[in-house]
């Protein structure tokens, strides 16, 4: 059974789906979407226990040999992440269990738990995939569904923001898949492996078809990963989204596209054939923009959720960063950043979502001393934002730390300049919801009453745990990432 | 496929969309659409894909076609507003 | 005025990918890179790896088949995410487009076509295999034959025959079918949907019942594709 | 000239091009959003037209392998390619025209234009 592991993890979740709107429509939906993501945790972590020590599971999907079949690999980059957005998605089921019903149709929550389920099985069919179309595939799988637990709240400005996003992301796949169009003619495989080896030759042979491929491979996946200027359907979607859902489009979803550009770069993108197109560089100066433009917006918020996806703009901004760095230090940060900002910003957004579903205010004026009433809550959300800042001891401060390290490294110390600037500027506008938080007077207090149902409050002390944890021992992921990096880069 | 008939589906394929990408009245627009994808069904059936092109006939000119004129229907018929 | 950076920008990407085309492999030429050891091996005359003459079929069902369940799924996330947008409250601005015709010519050819349609859809489901069609074009049909029910005699009567709950249901246990079928080749100590390696008989190359795993995927495709394409004009129509 | 000539040798290419490069213009530049779903539908087909093209051979025949030996067919990997691709198009197809019904019942527009103006 072990060894069926990698195509398991995004079949468990698939059956799953399909198997609630068979028998979930009566209220079982949840309890057996929290089943199934359990499940697919188990599957990760077992396979993250098999990969550490280096060893890479390749499955034969069909039991057909990897030109002609479908290869899928977990490498521990892999089981690493799958394990966090497993985990991740485990809290934000939790959560949802109670704040969902409440805030949709109740004759759709079934579908809710089912696109949940779906959206998982789509991003571990990206993180395992070792084929190109098979990559484009499950890419559409998680995009529809992203836009599915969007939409689904039953709002005008929900549609709209899932509007604009399906349509731009269909430009992203239309983009992807012309690129697979132009490198399935000149190499004739999709295999990553095969089209790695096939790739020089071709590069040589027909040059413009492969820089115009890059090029529009990584457009589309940029577009799913809101890199900046493409992020422009980012803070709609995230801030109109049902709480759990922006937990998960901002923690996880965002972050696959940038792991699927970090598997092209290191596994096929190599070496002589972009040698010739200034890529990384493009791609710093675009996360440097993204770094800015998003801490400067997100000042300008008066919404609490939007100012979280503008945060996430931020964010997604210092990944590229240190992948665009292409160096040791920085993918290691980057890497670590990708699993960091999938535990801090889902649980920062579970934190607004509490808020909103006990106040049912959303503005950040009306969070004002909110922590008489919410006193756990408050402390998660401070822990959050001292790690997004980059306070020592939370576990933002060792990805920072080591982005930081990576542009020293990498001869750019005006890159970890921006970074400290855009600290500060996170600074400027998460602390003075905290202090208003511990310290202001509220306009309106909240009916008297427990904080919140403990299923909704656990899982956000949970992951806060987790952050400090990870904050205070980040040796284990960090060793572990190092090897990954170092992998990956080819040394 | 370098035949008279094949380049004249082309160059058929490409009046349609610019007319549906030009047509201010959508559906005009839907069923010069229909015609286009069913040209295209026809190329594919002469580049040997039959597959694909049972496919593009049933779904692309079929189900796509009626889904923008359900659309349409429960919406409005012109791509001006104030129509 | 506001089109100018949109403009500038289609000018860039026409300009590259013409280029790009002008130094392109050949077309319609034999000796081009995509026609390798890869593509040798599905076009293999001999059938016995796969059991069936198409080679399409033997590619989205049997080498590919991982793909074509992440092509059924995202069907499956479409139609749900449409049905779960649909089912909320009407807004101030909702019609009712279909609501079926009284005229008799109408309701007696599509009663009279209607069977001659579903005959056809279910032939070219079940010869996926030998012949071009297949589960994905022959399904559509089959719902095709549903969504003139529902423009001839309205929403209502149409829900009689299936209902958009039931719809759910066999949508979802039919997408469960073709994972059972994949589970099938795990258990049967191979890979996750493998065919002739699991042990599937193959049957004779040619007749109709042949192909293993490839004939029961593309039957389970069919009544899914058709599920959905009901379920879905169903809720368009504005039943639910 | 030169690539005048490449081109012209190359028409399927050429066509399939200009077909994706129509979709994706109405797709950023109407305002429209139903004329925004048809542009993304003439630009898939762009794509399936240029990737069936790639598999065309001068006297190919269709990939049902039982005609002999010595005979030419076409690619029937590109075929696949493109029947899951079809498959993904209606699918998006469906689920944006759903909400975009949806969001007319609503506020009465389809114009993109004017839902910013609706918000502010």
């Amino acid at each position: 059974m072990l060894k069926h592991l990698p195509v398991l993890l995004t079949v468990m979740p698939l059956a799953g789906a399909f198997l609630v709107p068979v028998f979930g429509r009566s209220g079982r939906g949840h309890r057996m979407a929290l089943v199934t993501v359990a499940v697919t945790l188990l599957a990760a972590v077992t396979m993250l226990g098999i990969t550490a020590g280096g060893e890479v599971l390749r499955y034969r999907v069909g039991d057909w040999p990897p030109p002609w079949g479908i290869e899928l690999r977990v490498d521990a980059l892999g089981a690493l992440l799958a394990s966090f957005f497993a985990l991740v998605y485990l809290a934000v089921t939790i959560f949802a269990g109670r704040d969902i019903p409440g805030e949709l149709n109740p004759a759709s929550v079934h579908w809710y738990w089912s696109l949940l389920l779906l959206l998982l099985a789509g991003i571990n069919g990206v993180v395992t995939a070792h084929d190109l179309f098979n990559l484009f595939v499950f890419t559409e799988v998680f995009s529809l569904a992203a836009c599915g637990i969007i939409s689904i709240r039953d709002r005008l400005d929900s549609l709209e923001a899932a509007i604009k996003y399906l349509i731009l992301s269909a430009v992203a796949a239309g983009c992807i898949l012309l690129g697979i169009a132009l490198v399935y003619m000149v190499t004739g495989h999709l295999n990553l492996s095969y089209l790695a080896a096939e790739l020089p030759m071709a590069a040589r042979l027909y040059p413009k078809n492969v820089l115009a491929m890059v090029a529009l491979l990584t457009t589309g996946f940029a577009l799913k990963s809101a890199l900046f200027p493409l992020h422009v359907w980012l803070p709609d979607a995230h801030s109109s989204a049902p709480s759990p859902s922006s937990a998960l489009l901002s923690g996880l979803v965002v972050k696959v596209g940038i792991v699927a550009l970090i598997r092209l770069f290191t596994t096929v993108f190599t070496g002589p054939v972009i040698a010739a197109l200034p890529v990384p560089v493009f791609m710093i100066v675009m996360a440097v923009g993204g770094i800015i433009f998003g801490a400067l917006f997100a000042m300008t918020q008066r919404d609490l959720k939007r100012m979280l996806a503008y945060s996430t703009v931020t964010q997604v901004g210092y990944i590229y960063l240190g992948f665009g760095l292409l160096n040791e230090t920085a993918l290691t940060g980057a890497l670590l950043h990708i699993i960091n900002h999938a535990l801090l910003k889902s649980m920062l957004f579970m934190c607004a979502g509490l808020f909103i579903h006990r106040t049912g205010k959303r503005r950040i004026a009306d969070m004002a001393g909110l922590a008489r009433h919410m006193p756990l809550t408050m402390s998660c959300f401070t822990i959050g934002a001292m790690a997004m800042v980059g306070i020592p001891v939370t576990n933002g401060f060792v990805s920072k730390w080591h982005l930081v390290l990576g542009t020293l490294h990498g001869g750019q110390p005006l890159l970890a300049g921006v970074i400290l600037l855009s600290s500060l500027l996170s600074s400027i506008y998460y602390f003075p919801v905290v202090v208003a938080g511990w310290f202001g007077h509220p306009a309106s207090p909240p009916p008297p009453g427990p904080e919140g149902p403990p299923s909704m409050v656990w899982p956000i002390v949970a992951l806060a745990s987790l952050c400090l944890i990870l904050g205070v021992w980040p040796h284990l992921p960090l060793r572990l990432l190092g090897d990954v990096a170092r992998t990956l880069l080819g040394r | 496929m370098i035949t008279l008939f094949g380049v004249g589906c082309l160059v058929f394929l490409v009046v349609c969309a610019l007319v549906v990408a030009r047509t201010r009245d959508l559906l005009a627009a839907t069923v010069v659409f229909a015609a286009y994808s069913l040209v295209m069904a026809l190329v594919w059936q002469q580049l040997q894909s039959p597959d694909v092109a049972i496919t593009e006939a049933a779904l692309g000119a079929g189900i796509t076609s009626l889904l923008f004129l359900l659309a349409i229907g429960r919406t409005r018929r012109t791509e001006d507003e104030e129509g | 005025m506001r089109h100018v950076p949109a403009l500038l920008l289609l000018l860039m990407v026409a300009y590259v990918l013409f280029l790009t085309m002008a130094e392109a492999p050949a077309f319609g030429v034999v000796d081009v890179p995509s026609r390798n050891l890869v593509v040798d091996r599905y076009l293999d005359p001999d059938p016995e790896e796969t059991g069936v003459p198409n080679a399409v079929a033997r590619i989205i069902f049997d080498y590919r088949a991982h793909d074509t369940l992440g092509e059924a799924t995202v069907l499956f996330v479409a139609v749900g995410a449409a049905a779960a947008v649909l089912v909320g409250r009407p807004g101030p601005f909702a019609t009712r487009p279909v609501t079926g015709t009284d005229d008799p010519i109408l309701r007696t050819v599509a009663r009279l076509v209607i069977p001659f349609v579903q005959v056809y859809a279910v032939y070219v489901i079940t010869h996926g295999h030998v012949s071009p069609g297949g589960g994905f074009a022959g399904g559509t049909i089959l719902g095709g034959s549903f969504v003139l029910y529902l423009f001839v005699f309205g929403p209502g009567r149409a829900a009689r025959k299936l209902s958009p709950a039931r719809g759910e249901m066999v949508e979802g246990l039919t997408a469960l079918w073709y994972i059972l079928v994949g589970l099938g080749g795990l258990l049967l100590g191979a890979s996750f949907l493998a065919n002739a390696a699991a042990g599937f008989p193959l049957g004779v190359p040619g007749k109709l019942l042949s192909g293993g795993a490839i004939w029961l995927i593309g039957l389970g495709i069919g009544l899914k594709v058709a599920a959905t394409v009901a379920n879905l004009f169903l809720h368009l129509a504005g039943e639910s | 000239m030169e690539i005048s000539l490449g081109l012209f040798l190359r028409l399927n290419y050429l066509v399939a091009i200009t077909l994706f490069l129509i979709g994706l213009h109405t797709m950023l530049t109407h305002s429209n959003l139903i004329k925004k779903v048809m542009g993304m539908n003439i630009m898939e087909t762009g794509i399936f037209l240029f990737l069936v093209s790639i598999g065309y051979a001068r006297q190919s025949l269709a990939p049902i392998v039982d005609q002999g030996d010595g005979v030419i067919y076409a690619n029937p990997l590109v075929s696949a390619i493109v029947l899951t691709g079809i498959v993904i198009a209606v699918s998006t197809t469906a689920y944006t025209l759903s909400m975009i019904v949806k969001l007319y019942e609503r506020c009465g527009t389809l114009d993109v234009d004017r839902l910013e103006r609706l918000r502010t």
